[in-house]
């Protein structure tokens, strides 16, 4: 038995399996003196940040003593370290008070990950062919470093560009800084289910470009229109501690909530009425609501202000949104249109919210700044009103994201006229995989064939860094400087940051740090003027003002894991001076002919896996979907009579067809879905993601169409009409509910 | 060991040889008899048909309920665990281990006074004859008196006379 | 002496599941992966049910989260021929690995159906095992297992609280369930029903509570408090 | 009784001629069974060995083949090739865990306790500083011991070897001499046994006095509950047991 | 008392003693290897995991514990019947008891078997006796396996001692025909019986007092294995009439298995003239008196339950009745009760073969009976969002068929070594008054009688 499999014993059986060792000197293995002293057997406790979502929560790090295999000059051994054990939320944090969502607890999986990328990697094979060599990290950064400094002699400083995905942390800062003073344009980002419509929207109506964050604790009435406030969406913990205290953290006081969409979401599942609208007409139910309350007169339109100046005859009272109009439009009955009106302005504060599918039709900017208008109507726009924006610490604003999208660079890459050098020399991507992320109608896999050399930085091989020339792989949040500024969540400015928690288990660096380092041997003629990135971090936070017992706002940061603006009062800022253009009412556009293609395609976010970056994490994977109870697979949502009548059953493999795509998945019976509507849990069918995500599932991107919101160019991912037939073939759900309903089985 | 001893082919001769044996005085418990069957009804041995076997029985039923009623609870009693409320000794259980083990009691007991009263599982004695398994009845008696000899050969000349010198 | 409790607010439940992964990651519960799992053998100790109500477009979705309810009278105790399965003085079923021989009798009797069995041995990929937590033992092939009620986090509590605290009681809150500390809606709430003033007992006397499968008398120490329509509360 | 009359008659019909059938006598019969034995002893082997092959088709088959339907998969089977059973490396290390085998551990430097605890006078707290404050005493690190042998000592062979260790970076590995298998599922913590002012010699015999630490007392389950009735700590099993 | 007639038949029934053909070896040899595929497939399933079996939540408990349930069940067929068969002294059970009786210690021995395999962790089954260790840990007496672990002993080491105790003159016998090491093995068995009077009458009433004590002993046993189920809250498990009718369905399957036995070794050990058509006659009459009431059982167990209607008990209910098990429910109702109506109810049908015939058709159907006693009561528990179903593993098929080979193989054996039918019993049957029976006319043999000797089995 040799050292390997000791330790794989070992970690069959547990930390105290080192007994196995006794006296089998063969056991015996060489242990490094540890650089790291711990309180043997006892837990320390460490900050760090979520880095899954954007709401950038606060995580308590439960560090423990642990053996770690490492190899020092040429021998292999084990070394004690502190290693990471648990996540708990950060009990200070304002934004997740101590809690933690389900992709925040299994976060710690990235760092153990069993196929995360120990090390630098160069490719050998051909591009795609997942071939890669190691490599040193001084090789692995000379090779980019020439490879820019080429770029740079000719001039073509334009050759290089770089995808990332939203940053809020410093890094985004770094990126920026780093391209412009090399003379490249600025990154693109690739978040293919942003939010940017709504931010945009928001910035309209309240002149503030940001996602709201919402006091729904205090609230009496919540209205939600298709948006997954206590699953996946904006910040999903400050939002469920919210809605718990709505719910029953009043003695006496119980606020409704309601929520507007065609499948019932697991936030859906948990409103007291649950109203299924027609695709796309959300903004018109919206408009309803609003014209009733007028017409009540509880409310006059010019409360709404601005927010209500842009919509189109918002000021003589909404006469074309009557409610039999809006039961027509949207199919919502025309009583249960005046009942929601009534109570939304009779239960006040109240809150309206829209987000995810209403957003992502051809008329989803007219959606959102009609929510946005009936929240403005019953005032519960503005700081402590229900309707909120977190103000952002002055000097350390996020970077807005980039003009290009992603797929303009494909674009001008594929349009490059044939035989002249590739528009795109050098491709650096950082934690973002548009290859599985985009619509194949984009084509960025074929673009990205285009370019001439492509560095990665993810810390696993996804679809699209298989595609890499080099991978340079990142640490994992828990063993790098983290920082974070939150959109939303909270009622003041603050920042967080934090040292790691751990020391790195493989042979990888800080993607800020190579960034610097290159930066360096490039020689700018403005150079980057930070050491590392920790300098970086440091300076930038330097400029924001201590809280009292600080000396500086860095050390008040690590020290608490956050900063919080101490002012009594964060101004909003004013609405731009823009001048208002009313929107009118358009119905939305679909891809794909009602006659040919029956069904509204909806894909969701899914609870476990997000945007589809966390299929690789085998508990989430185990994770029986809340709503489905469906494990390591995908599937197509149906409703039980349109079942019946195509003759499905659950399980059957399924054929989901659209004008640009056809992929297979097995059909789940789901009552809560509109007859006319299926659904797709997003995150599944990667071909390339680890061995838990691999070959699992089937990807509902592959069928979207390149559908517009028609303002703002954002894909409009809810806009694609498919077809599904029954075909042969296994269908491999894997559901743990054995049955659907407990009161109709057991009184059958 | 002498022995006279002659085997019969038929229950009735047998008999009568015991008989002939008892009328000239030999003792009943002197008279050795081998049957390959119980033959019963012949009553070779009328003094044979007492036996306290059952009350061994009952004996070892007692001795057996004693121990299946103490060992749980006694187990029970002397390393009590918590049972959330639940008296510590419980009895139904219990009654079903007393039960299972009077009857153990009881069966066990038979076998050892069956193995005590018919002498089982000692070494076969000298004076055995095979042809016992030959479906012939053996009546003699052990070690007999020179001059008891004649008479017992007379009393048992019905059958097929054997002495062991 | 303290009885253990929970109180489950189905109310603020919102079925974000951070629970369960909470729990796999506090108790080395390992994943079985696709097939195991299609064979329903997983190893959650802690699950959401949902149920659905009624049909589109009137139809309803319920949450509840289901774990060892710490039964006072728990059928699977009695069971189990080696006392693996017992009841402690504080109230929980415990569950002695190493005296568990595998019957999975227990996991018949028990009526939620809570009790996990290793059909195999687990396996942690390395370097997953790293992030095993060392205060939990591994269990091994053959052996049952089910919530504890993180009786290690119960156990440290003890122990800091005699050393540190002069009453030597552990203050309520002080101690949590990973559950409950991970719970986003703050739906579950842990702690003594002895103590009259803590969370868990004034929310297990609501109004709203009730015991899942009450009827069978098995007498939980989880308590539900019952999903509340919109109608009946509102002003009070 | 009528069924009673006819049956025995049915044995009783042909009983005169099989007397002479079978003529009395133990001896003939025995040797004629004899004979048969000699006959049937080369075809007995054949019969066996042909029988056995037949078995282990079928063995195979049936397995093979229900395992064929059923489609059962074994995810156990691929991944434990390399330990004797996903529990356990080896057989032997079967057998030794179950019977509570365990060899004495077998130390890379003669360390004397007695030499540092009576002579210099330290205390055990002062190396395995662990034990006041949590679950692990801890084997101290070299680096403690160069604390005071960078130059006590240094001409002692075992001091030698002790700052070689120290020189190429690496811990001696010393090995465990007290500790639980981990079927055991033994959860132990030593502070509140420290707090509880237990000796260390209690459990652990009088280390002070030993050179290399010897296993003096073996920790079973009856040596801890003992214990801890005499002292009224719990015995629940879920004290020490999770 | 008739010399030619006692030693024809003490011929006859030695006869398989003697003769040693080379298809006995074959068979020997075929079972061995089916049986050993069990035992390879248990180490098998204990190298990897009990997940080898099919068994998954909510279905804990799976083949194992049907067949456990089954062989116990056949168990019954032997000391229950014969024990009663001795205290009623009826004539007709003479070459009947000691073939019933081996199968009882031999379907007891298998059946108790199959809970170790069952075990997640079989190498500690002994945690389950009481004796004082170290740690001052005793079973829990409060557990229906341990009532099992007690009935079950006591019950297979009763009914050692009821079968080997009349085998003692038998033995005797044997030993004064044997030479060299048999005699010694013999004797040894023969505890040195002579045949005194005394001999005789003290293993007369020993075999009274053991077949009055044994009687509840064996209703017991399986009135605890009903306990396993019946202690359990699941639904349809939890019910007061599952003693009974598990004894009753115990004896029932019992029976049928006796038949089949005999009818077995009537043929091959050419015992036509011993096991006559009036035992299966009798015994027929006996099954189909428990088939009866066994019909009764399940009726009234079926009746309550979709009388009382329980939330809980219902999907049990429906599922075995019109739901996924309902094929085997149906399956069960007509081997069990509607075949041998048929087959058994009729004079003319109750022939050998017929009761054969229902008898193969009881075993089917009870065994089906305890597959649907364990598996739907488990994938139908009190909340539906457990419910599951279940489908054995191949480690459970194999030790399925082995432990049916295993119980052939030991059988065969027993003949080879033990005379099948008691001799002594039987001649003592065969005269029982002082007064010779008459002779009947000699008769010419049959021509079969003549090679008999040869190729005995």
């Amino acid at each position: 038995m040799d050292r390997r499999q000791f330790v794989k014993a070992s970690a069959v059986t547990g930390a105290s399996a080192s007994l196995a060792a006794c006296g089998n000197p063969e056991d015996q293995f060489i242990r490094f003196i540890s650089d790291e002293i711990l309180p043997a057997g006892l837990a320390v406790s460490r900050r760090s940040i979520c880095p899954l979502c954007p709401a950038g929560c606060g995580v308590e790090v439960r560090v423990m003593e642990g053996d770690i295999d490492v190899v020092r000059d040429g021998v292999a051994g084990v070394v004690k370290t502190g290693l990471a054990k648990k996540l708990e939320g950060l009990p200070a944090h304002p934004v997740n008070q101590g809690k933690l969502c389900v992709r925040g607890q299994a976060a710690i999986q990235v760092t153990y990950h069993p196929d995360r990328i120990r090390g630098p990697l160069q490719r050998t094979g051909e591009r795609g062919s997942g071939q890669f060599e190691p490599v040193s990290w001084d090789e692995a950064i000379g090779e980019l470093s020439s490879r820019l400094g080429a770029l740079a002699e000719s001039g073509g400083q334009n050759g290089l560009r770089m995808i990332t995905r939203p940053l809020r942390s410093q890094r985004g800062f770094l990126i920026r800084e780093f391209l412009e003073r090399f003379g490249a344009p600025p990154a693109v980002t690739f978040d293919i289910f942003g939010d940017e419509v709504l931010r945009d929207a928001n910035f309209q109506s309240f002149g503030v470009r940001q996602l709201p964050t919402f006091d729904i604790a205090s609230s009496r009435y919540l209205l939600s229109f298709g948006a997954d406030i206590l699953g996946t969406w904006n910040s999903p913990v400050s939002q469920n501690i919210g809605y718990g205290d709505m719910r029953q953290g009043r003695p006496g006081l119980r606020g409704k909530f309601v929520q507007v969409e065609p499948r019932m979401s697991q936030t859906g599942a948990n409103a007291d009425q649950w109203v299924p609208a027609r695709p796309g007409t959300e903004g018109f139910l919206a408009l309803g609501l609003a014209r009733a309350i007028m017409a009540a007169g509880t409310r006059a339109p010019a409360d709404a202000g601005r927010a209500g100046a842009l919509i189109e005859g918002w000021s003589d009272g909404l006469d074309a949104y009557t409610a039999e109009e809006v039961e027509t439009v949207t199919g919502v009955p025309s009583r249960t249109v005046e009942q929601l009106a009534r109570e939304f302005a009779e239960n006040l504060p109240a809150i309206a919210v829209i987000a995810g599918a209403p957003l992502a039709h051809t008329n989803g900017m007219f959606n959102a700044l009609a929510v946005n208008a009936l929240n403005a109507l019953v005032g519960s726009v503005g700081a402590g009103r229900g309707v909120g924006f977190t103000p952002q610490p002055e000097g350390l604003e996020p970077v807005q994201r980039g003009e290009r999208t992603i797929e303009q660079l494909a674009n001008e890459i594929l349009e490059s006229p044939a035989g002249a050098a590739p528009p795109v020399q050098v491709l650096l991507v950082n934690d973002t995989n548009p290859v599985f992320g985009a619509p194949p109608a984009m084509r960025v896999a074929d673009a990205l064939s285009g370019v001439g050399y492509i560095v990665s930085f993810g810390s696993f091989l996804d679809e699209t860094g298989n595609l890499a020339d080099l991978i340079l792989p990142d640490h994992s949040f828990l063993e790098s400087l983290v920082d974070h500024v939150p959109e939303s969540g909270g009622g003041r400015a603050m920042a967080s940051a934090a040292q790691r928690a751990m020391r790195p288990l493989h042979d990888t660096r800080d993607m800020a740090d190579v960034l610097l380092e290159v930066a360096r041997s490039l020689d700018f003629d403005e150079p980057l003027e930070w050491e590392t990135y920790e300098d970086l971090v440091q300076t930038r936070f330097d400029t924001l003002s201590p809280p009292e017992g600080f000396d500086s706002a860095w050390i008040a940061a690590q020290f608490g894991g956050f900063w919080v603006d101490q002012s009594p009062s964060s101004p909003q800022p004013d609405p731009p001076a823009a001048d208002i253009v009313p929107r009118a009412y358009s119905a939305p556009q679909f891809d794909g002919s009602a006659d040919e293609f029956r069904f509204h395609f909806l894909p969701y976010v899914s609870q476990s896996f997000l945007d589809g970056s966390l299929a690789h994490l085998p508990w989430l994977q185990e994770l029986p979907d809340v709503v489905t109870t469906a494990m390591w697979s995908s599937w197509v949502e149906i409703n039980p009579r349109t079942a019946e009548e195509l003759g499905v059953v659950e399980g059957d493999l399924v054929e989901v067809r659209s004008a640009h795509g056809v992929i297979q998945a097995p059909a789940l019976i789901f009552p809560g879905i509109a007859p006319d509507v299926l659904a797709m849990p997003l995150g599944q069918g990667h071909r390339n993601f680890t061995r838990y995500a691999s070959g699992r599932g089937a990807n509902p991107i592959e069928v979207l169409a390149p559908m517009r919101e028609s303002e703002t160019g954002e894909l409009a991912w809810a806009a694609t009409r498919v077809n599904i037939a029954r075909i042969e073939g296994e269908g491999g759900l894997i559901t743990l509910a054995g049955a659907l309903r407990e009161d109709e089985e057991l009184s059958r | 060991m002498k022995a006279t001893y002659a085997l019969y082919t038929d229950p009735e001769s047998a008999k009568q040889a015991i008989v002939a044996l008892k009328e000239m005085g030999v003792a009943q418990s002197d008279i050795v008899i081998m049957s390959p069957e119980p033959l019963e009804a012949y009553e070779f041995d009328p003094s044979e048909q007492e036996t306290s076997m059952r009350w061994v029985a009952v004996l070892g039923g007692g001795i057996g309920c004693v121990f299946g009623a103490s060992l749980p609870s006694l187990t029970q009693l002397l390393w009590p665990l918590n049972t959330g409320g639940m008296p510590i000794v419980s009895i139904w259980p219990n009654l079903i281990i007393t039960f299972e083990m009077t009857m153990l009691g009881a069966i066990v007991a038979t076998v050892i006074s069956l193995v005590r009263a018919a002498r089982l599982g000692r070494r076969l004695p000298e004076f055995y004859d095979p042809q016992v398994s030959d479906n012939k009845i053996l009546v003699g008696i052990a070690n007999p008196s020179d001059a008891q000899l004649p008479d017992v050969e007379q009393a048992l000349r019905g059958g097929e006379l054997k002495t062991i010198p | 002496m303290a009885k253990w409790g929970m109180a489950v607010d189905l109310d603020r439940c919102t079925g974000c599941e951070a629970c369960v992964t909470a729990c796999h990651a506090e108790n080395n519960i390992p994943t079985v992966g696709p097939e195991e799992a299609d064979k329903g053998r997983t190893m959650h100790w802690l699950r959401i049910e949902r149920y659905w109500e009624g049909d589109f477009p009137d139809v309803q979705l319920k949450f509840r989260p289901v774990l060892c309810q710490h039964c006072d009278n728990a059928p699977c105790e009695p069971v189990c021929p080696t006392y693996a399965s017992y009841h402690t003085d504080e109230g929980l079923n415990a569950q002695v690995y190493n005296r568990c021989i595998g019957t999975r009798y227990c996991a018949n009797a028990c009526s939620y159906n809570v009790r996990v069995f290793n059909f195999f041995n687990p396996e942690w990929e390395k370097p997953l095992d790293l992030q095993l937590n060392p205060d939990v033992s591994v269990r091994e092939v053959g052996v049952m297992e089910k919530c504890t009620f993180c009786v290690q986090r119960i156990n440290d509590a003890k122990i800091d609280a005699k050393a540190n605290n002069e009453d030597g009681l552990i203050v309520d809150g002080a101690l949590q369930s990973a559950c409950a500390q991970s719970c986003t809606a703050k739906a579950l709430v842990f702690g003594d029903l002895e103590d009259p003033d803590s969370e868990v007992s004034r929310l297990s006397g609501s109004a709203r509570g009730s015991k899942l499968l009450g009827e069978l008398g098995t007498g939980p120490a989880v308590t539900y408090l019952q999903k509340e329509s919109w109608y009946e509360s509102g002003d009070r | 009784m009528e069924p009673e009359a006819d049956f025995s008659a049915g044995i009783m019909a042909d009983a005169g001629i099989k007397s002479r059938v079978f003529p009395v006598g133990g001896k003939r019969r025995v040797a004629s069974l004899k004979k048969e034995h000699n006959k049937n002893r080369p075809r007995r082997w054949i019969a066996i060995s042909i029988a056995f092959v037949a078995g282990a088709v079928l063995v195979l088959g049936i397995a093979g083949g229900s395992r064929y339907l059923i489609g059962q998969s074994n995810p156990a089977a691929s991944s434990s090739e390399s330990v004797f059973t996903p529990a356990h490396s080896t057989f032997g290390e079967a057998v030794r865990h179950f019977l509570g085998w365990r060899s004495d551990p077998v130390q890379p430097i003669p360390f004397r306790h007695e030499l540092h605890v009576q002579e210099v006078g330290l205390e055990c707290t002062y190396c395995h500083s662990g034990v006041t404050r949590g679950p692990v005493a801890r084997i101290p690190s070299v680096v403690l011991c160069m604390d005071c042998h960078l130059d006590t000592a240094t001409d002692r062979a075992p001091v030698q070897l002790l700052t070689s260790f120290f020189d190429r970076g690496q811990e001696p590995p010393w090995q465990r001499v007290y500790g639980w298998l981990p079927e055991a599922h033994v959860r132990f913590n030593h502070a509140p046994h420290i707090r509880a002012e237990v000796e260390c010699a209690t459990c652990h015999g009088d280390v002070g006095s030993m050179t290399v630490a010897e296993r003096a007392i073996d920790h079973t389950m009856s040596f801890c509950v003992r214990c801890h009735e005499q002292n009224q700590a719990s015995i629940d099993c879920v004290t020490c047991h999770y | 008392m008739n010399l030619a007639t006692d030693s024809r038949i003490t011929a006859d029934l030695l006869r398989p003693l003697l003769g040693t053909s080379g298809k006995y070896y074959v068979t020997v040899g075929l079972l061995g290897a089916v049986t050993l595929m069990g035992l390879v497939a248990w180490g098998y399933q204990m190298y990897y995991g009990i997940g080898l079996t099919g068994l998954n939540s909510p279905v804990f408990w799976g083949f194992y514990l049907i067949n456990f349930v089954f062989w116990i069940g056949i168990s019954h067929a032997g000391t229950l019947i014969s024990a009663i068969l001795r205290l009623i002294d009826a004539p007709w059970r003479r070459p009947v008891t000691r073939c019933a009786e081996a199968i009882t210690a031999f379907a007891l021995v298998i059946g108790g078997t199959l809970p170790l395999i069952h075990l997640g962790r079989p190498w500690l089954f002994f945690y389950l006796i009481p004796f004082p260790d170290g740690r001052g840990l005793w079973p829990n007496f409060r557990s229906p396996l341990m009532w099992d672990f007690f009935a079950i002993n006591t019950y297979l080491l009763a009914s050692t001692l009821f079968l080997f105790l009349p085998m003692i003159p038998d033995f005797a016998l044997i030993r004064d025909r044997a030479t060299g090491i048999r005699r010694t093995i013999y004797g040894a068995l023969s505890v040195g019986w002579r045949g005194t009077p005394k001999q005789w009458h003290r293993l007369e009433s020993a075999m009274q007092i053991m077949a009055i004590a044994i009687i509840p002993v064996a209703v017991s046993v399986h009135t605890i294995v009903s306990f396993d189920f019946a202690m359990a809250v699941v639904p349809m498990w939890h019910s007061t009439v599952f003693g009974p009718y598990f004894v009753a369905g115990a004896i029932f399957s019992g029976i049928a298995g006796l038949i089949i036995a005999m009818a077995i070794l009537r043929r091959v050990l050419r015992l036509e003239q011993y096991l006559t058509a009036l035992h299966f006659q009798k015994l027929g009459q006996l099954l189909l008196l428990m088939s009866l009431l066994w019909g009764y059982f399940v009726f009234s167990e079926r009746l309550t339950i979709w009388y009382g209607n329980d939330n809980h008990e219902m999907p049990v209910f429906w599922a075995t009745f019109t739901g996924e098990y309902a094929p085997f429910f149906w399956v069960m109702v007509a081997c069990n009760f509607v075949l041998p109506l048929i087959l058994l109810s009729n004079q003319k049908l109750r022939t050998i073969s017929g009761c054969v015939v229902a008898s193969c058709g009881v075993v089917l159907g009870m065994w089906l009976e305890r597959f649907l006693i364990v598996v739907p009561s488990l994938s139908y528990r009190q909340l539906p969002y457990t419910w599951g179903s279940y489908m054995p593993g191949w480690p459970e098929i194999a030790v399925m068929v082995s432990t049916f080979a295993a119980m052939a193989l030991l059988y065969t054996l027993f003949v080879k070594f033990i005379p099948i039918i008691s001799i002594w019993e039987f001649k003592d049957g065969t005269h029982p008054g002082p007064e010779p029976r008459p002779i009947a006319e000699p008769r010419t043999l049959p021509a079969r009688g003549a090679e008999a000797a040869g190729e005995a089995l």
